[in-house]
């Protein structure tokens, strides 16, 4: 059994409206220490072991945890628990 | 990065990659500029020359609709027509197509599709109140259609139901002509005591130019060329065009626009929004209505990126900004009025009279166009028609269907995804919002209620391409008498018309015959139901590795119901109730 | 009788509850701006629907830090009422003034419907006008709208009397088809449905009526 | 300059719609070797460095970037770029 962690994130050319929203408030909250943020998206999936787990989780990614006109991905493979 | 100089732009022919012909671009060398335009300048020429600006294919065949009644306060050429209501108010409505950015990316291209319109009728003075929208697909086999699907509508859901503006009417149909190329029309309707209306120009020496709204960014450069331009599979890779949305400035932008306009009608001379080809088309064109001149400095421009170059900034599409002339005493008034709606405005220009188009980047003049050359200099296309072989040669052919069992033949029909219920689709568009809706989606029109007095306006969005395909000419006509029709069952009487012309490739014969003659079906018959056209949208070039889409003109109709106790729904009402047929 | 709409950036039901206050009931409203610091001299607060700071992060998430929020916090702690809805709910339990949480619907689409309501409790001051078990249709608009609360607190809601509005069919998977809680003083309300879009049988629905006068009874009654 | 990554999850005892809608999603599209997803937000923040940092993330993580009826949080520092 594998675990697979994707991190999501906006191509930095893209607007990220989420994040600059949450700048603002945590400034609002006084913390003026904090200079940019960013929101992505995270996921965990569990998946059997298998030879070409890495091209049907590049797949997965590509056609639908992502959108690859704004954003980009990486992930790491771990064993799972 | 360096730009290419003016020669190397000319050797390369880089222009033609950009959309512009040869012939066009040796007009602006020889005729308009006596001279080579550089990198910034061929750049605008190429967006604002684009179909989609200039309309230079279709110019032509849209005079040959209606556009005048004794409601008609504006017609084309505003961002969006207005129609008198009576009691000093007026309806404004436009319908837009986002039929690209949408086939590239789903969600934002349908979110950017609904906030630009609704953008185009703010920026008439109004106040917006209700939504519409038209959608397309290829049949929903597989997979891929499906998330096309639920993108596209949860791109327009979120964007409307965040804006909080009801989407009160729509349709949504199926067919294999737009597996690869789906249509997403939208129509917005809005409110607007008569006094408040503003133009968009830029006129008055001195008078200054406000940019207000979001930072720009690299979003959807060339997005207006890439709207005027086929489709094929090489282009899903040109992904930078495409925009994205964020209906929570838009909101902010709109109670803004729209309370400075009513509370102090005399700081603003012009407004308009930034769509199709930003910062160059808006400004461009309130300049060009007023007959003046412009002067920019890019360096004020709010940028959300950095080093963008002056012409990534012309052309930037990000969404959400808005243009404004402003007279030099209440700058200070305008700036804080944004600023209190934690809005970026800042002075990015001024009116002059020299006529030309002036643009400052890092202290250097990179543009010195006429502002007009840009506008109206466009050159004017008389494409070519021939009346498509299966038109032709399929004149006297009357189809006669066989049905043996006409409760087979009628489970079948109601199977059918085009006629069966969009419910699924529609609930999830907040249709109540404001609490003025009167007739929510599912039944013929939709319906709202003008607050505070009797009336209520219906409104609906029809098209039925496959009519159309068959027999352009009664195909439109077809159209507009379906728009009518839904509006009459709603109990309102019909006042207008806005439209989103969607074709194939107007170069090729075919598409432009069935163009033409299914415009002068929609003229026929909104000539002869008073409806004028009073705004609309052209989207061309709507092709899939060249099959080209159904011709498929939407038509949204506007109709007023001066009582809303008269207002009517589809749904039987009691047991017992008598069934009439009306009609042939 | 004087009531606060309290106008966060991205609301977009604050005028249909002025509305709702000034045609409804024929009483007094004002938009009250989030960087308001005082609701001196009004009876109630209203926190109205819609997508504060575009519901970015977690609905409701960011209005907990605006200045007026202090303002609401001891309203309710003096035991004034406080209505919350849609989005005014999800301010409310991001808030901590209402327990538990509204997440995205179980289906993960947005749902715009009128469901019916069953009211739960007609000894509240939100629901006096109505009687226990009545079935009253209002619209429901949200996308996270699922009310949910761990077990402890469930418990805890049922045997204080806090559920005011129970959906008759789970639109969206909400713990116990919860559809509207109290705060244990009963002074604090927030419920994801939208009384104020059901005042009038024109627009569909006038169940919402009885909502807003149950609350001027109750405050007249107090006076 | 720090550079803080933040991920949020939901509780386990919080059913995870949008983690349940991908998987099937994904099994639609034939990857049956999917037997759990789980979404989560993922956040970058830029921080200026001081000795106070960890007290500061803490309080911005529970008070705003998540709901601890319903969420968790763990996060890493790592030094920006
Ligand atoms: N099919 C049409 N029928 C009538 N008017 C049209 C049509 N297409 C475009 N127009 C009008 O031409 C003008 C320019 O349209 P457009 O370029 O789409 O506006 P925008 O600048 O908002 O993109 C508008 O006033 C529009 O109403």
């Amino acid at each position: 059994m594998k675990l697979v962690k994707v991190y999501v994130t906006l191509k930095p050319s893209v607007l990220d409206a989420q994040g600059e929203a949450i700048k603002s408030a945590i400034q609002t909250m006084d913390y003026d220490k904090v200079s940019a943020v960013h929101m992505g998206k995270y996921f965990e999936l569990n998946f059997e072991d298998y030879p070409d787990l890495e091209k049907d989780i590049d797949a997965i990614c590509d056609n639908l945890l992502t959108n690859p006109n704004i954003e980009t991905y990486r992930y790491e493979i771990l064993e799972a628990e | 990065m360096t730009e290419p100089t003016a020669k190397q732009i000319q050797d390369s022919k880089l222009y033609q990659q950009w959309g512009l012909s040869d012939s066009e671009y040796k007009l602006i060398c020889e005729k308009i500029l006596h001279r080579l335009p550089n990198y910034t300048e061929t750049g605008l020429y190429s967006v604002m020359w684009s179909e989609h600006c200039s309309y230079k294919n279709s110019k032509k065949v849209l005079r040959k609709m209606p556009n005048k009644s004794d409601r008609v306060l504006a017609g084309p050429g505003e961002d969006a027509g207005i129609l008198d209501i009576g009691d000093g108010q007026a309806v404004v409505f436009k319908a837009e197509s986002h039929n690209h950015p949408s086939a590239v990316e789903p969600y934002q291209g349908a979110a950017t599709g609904v906030g630009g319109i609704i953008r185009d009728i703010f920026s008439m003075g109004a106040q917006p109140f209700a939504l519409l929208n038209s959608l397309k697909f290829g049949p929903l086999k597989d997979g891929q259609t499906k998330h096309l699907v639920n993108e596209v509508v949860a791109g327009i859901g979120g964007y409307g139901n965040c804006i909080g503006l009801p989407t009160v009417g729509g349709e949504i149909s199926f067919e294999n002509c737009y597996e690869d190329n789906p249509l997403v029309n939208a129509m917005c309707v809005g409110l607007l005591n008569k006094t408040d209306f503003k133009h968009g120009t830029a006129s008055g020496k001195g008078n200054l130019i406000v940019y207000v709204g979001a930072k720009t960014g690299r979003d959807g450069i060339h997005g207006a060329t890439f709207a005027s331009d086929e489709f094929t599979d090489t282009k899903n890779k040109q992904r930078s065009a495409v925009q994205v949305g964020n209906p929570f400035i838009e909101k902010l932008l709109m109670d803004a626009c729209v309370e400075i306009i009513e509370r102090h009608p005399n700081w603003i001379l012009g407004i308009q929004d930034m769509g199709a080809a930003g910062l160059v088309s808006s400004t461009a064109e309130m300049a060009s209505k007023a007959d003046s001149g412009l002067i920019l400095n890019l360096d004020n421009v709010p940028q959300r990126e950095t080093e963008m170059s002056a012409y990534e900034m012309m052309l930037s599409e990000s969404q959400e900004r808005m243009v404004l002339c402003v007279k030099p005493q209440f700058k200070d008034n305008v700036l804080e009025f944004f600023k209190n709606f934690e809005l970026d405005a800042v002075v990015i220009g001024e009116v002059t009279e020299d006529k030309q188009y002036k643009i400052y980047h890092h202290n250097e003049l990179v543009t010195d166009i006429p502002v007009r050359s840009l506008t109206e200099d466009v050159p004017e296309y008389d494409r070519p028609e021939v009346e498509p072989a299966r038109i032709a040669n399929n004149r006297d052919y009357h189809f006669m269907p066989e049905i043996d069992s006409l409760t087979d033949t009628w489970q079948k029909l109601l199977k059918q995804p085009n006629i069966a219920s969009k419910k699924h689709f529609y609930q999830t568009y907040d249709s109540q919002v404001k609490a003025d809706t009167l007739v929510q989606p599912g039944s013929d029109a939709g319906v709202t209620r003008i607050r505070g007095t009797k009336k209520a306006i219906a409104m609906t969005n029809d098209s039925n391409s496959k009519y159309v395909y068959l027999d352009p000419y009664v195909g439109g006509q077809i159209t507009v008498m379906e728009a009518a029709r839904n509006i009459v069952a709603s109990g309102g009487e019909p006042i207008g018309v806005t439209d989103c012309l969607n074709y194939g490739n107007p170069e090729n014969p075919e598409v432009f015959w069935e163009l033409d003659k299914s415009v002068e079906g929609i003229a026929s018959a909104c000539e002869k139901i008073n409806t004028p056209v009073i705004s609309g949208n052209v989207s061309l070039y709507n092709e899939y590795n060249d099959e080209a889409i159904y011709p498929s003109p939407m038509i949204g109709m506007v109709g007023l119901i001066d009582d809303m106790k008269k207002v009517t729904t589809a749904s039987f009402k009691e047991v017992g109730d008598l069934i009439y047929l009306l009609g042939n | 009788m004087k009531f606060a709409v309290v106008n966060f950036p991205g609301s977009n039901c604050d005028m249909d509850l002025y509305y709702a206050i000034k045609d409804g009931i024929k009483e007094e409203a004002e938009l009250v701006d989030y960087r308001q610091t005082s609701l001196e001299g009004f009876d109630g607060v209203l926190i109205p629907g819609g997508f504060s700071y575009g519901d970015y992060l977690r609905s409701g998430a960011i209005a907990v830090h605006a200045p007026i929020i202090s303002e609401i916090v001891r309203f309710a702690n003096e035991g004034r009422f406080v209505l919350g809805i849609c989005n005014g709910f999800q301010i409310l339990t991001e808030l901590h003034l209402l327990p538990g949480a509204l997440i995205q619907n179980e289906k993960s689409r947005f749902i715009c419907e009128t469901v019916t309501l069953q009211v739960m409790n007609d000894q509240t001051m939100f629901t006096n006008q109505y009687t226990k078990n009545e079935k009253i249709r209002i619209p429901v608009a949200h996308g996270e709208g699922r009310y949910y609360c761990d077990e402890q607190t469930l418990t805890e809601l049922k045997a204080n009397d806090q559920i005011v509005f129970r959906y008759n069919e789970n639109v969206n998977g909400s713990v116990d088809q919860i559809a509207g809680v109290m705060n244990r003083q009963g002074n604090v309300l927030g419920m994801m449905p939208h009384p104020e879009r059901a005042l009038e049988d024109i627009v569909g629905s006038s169940d919402g009526l009885k909502l807003f006068q149950s609350i001027i009874n109750q405050v007249r009654v107090n006076n």
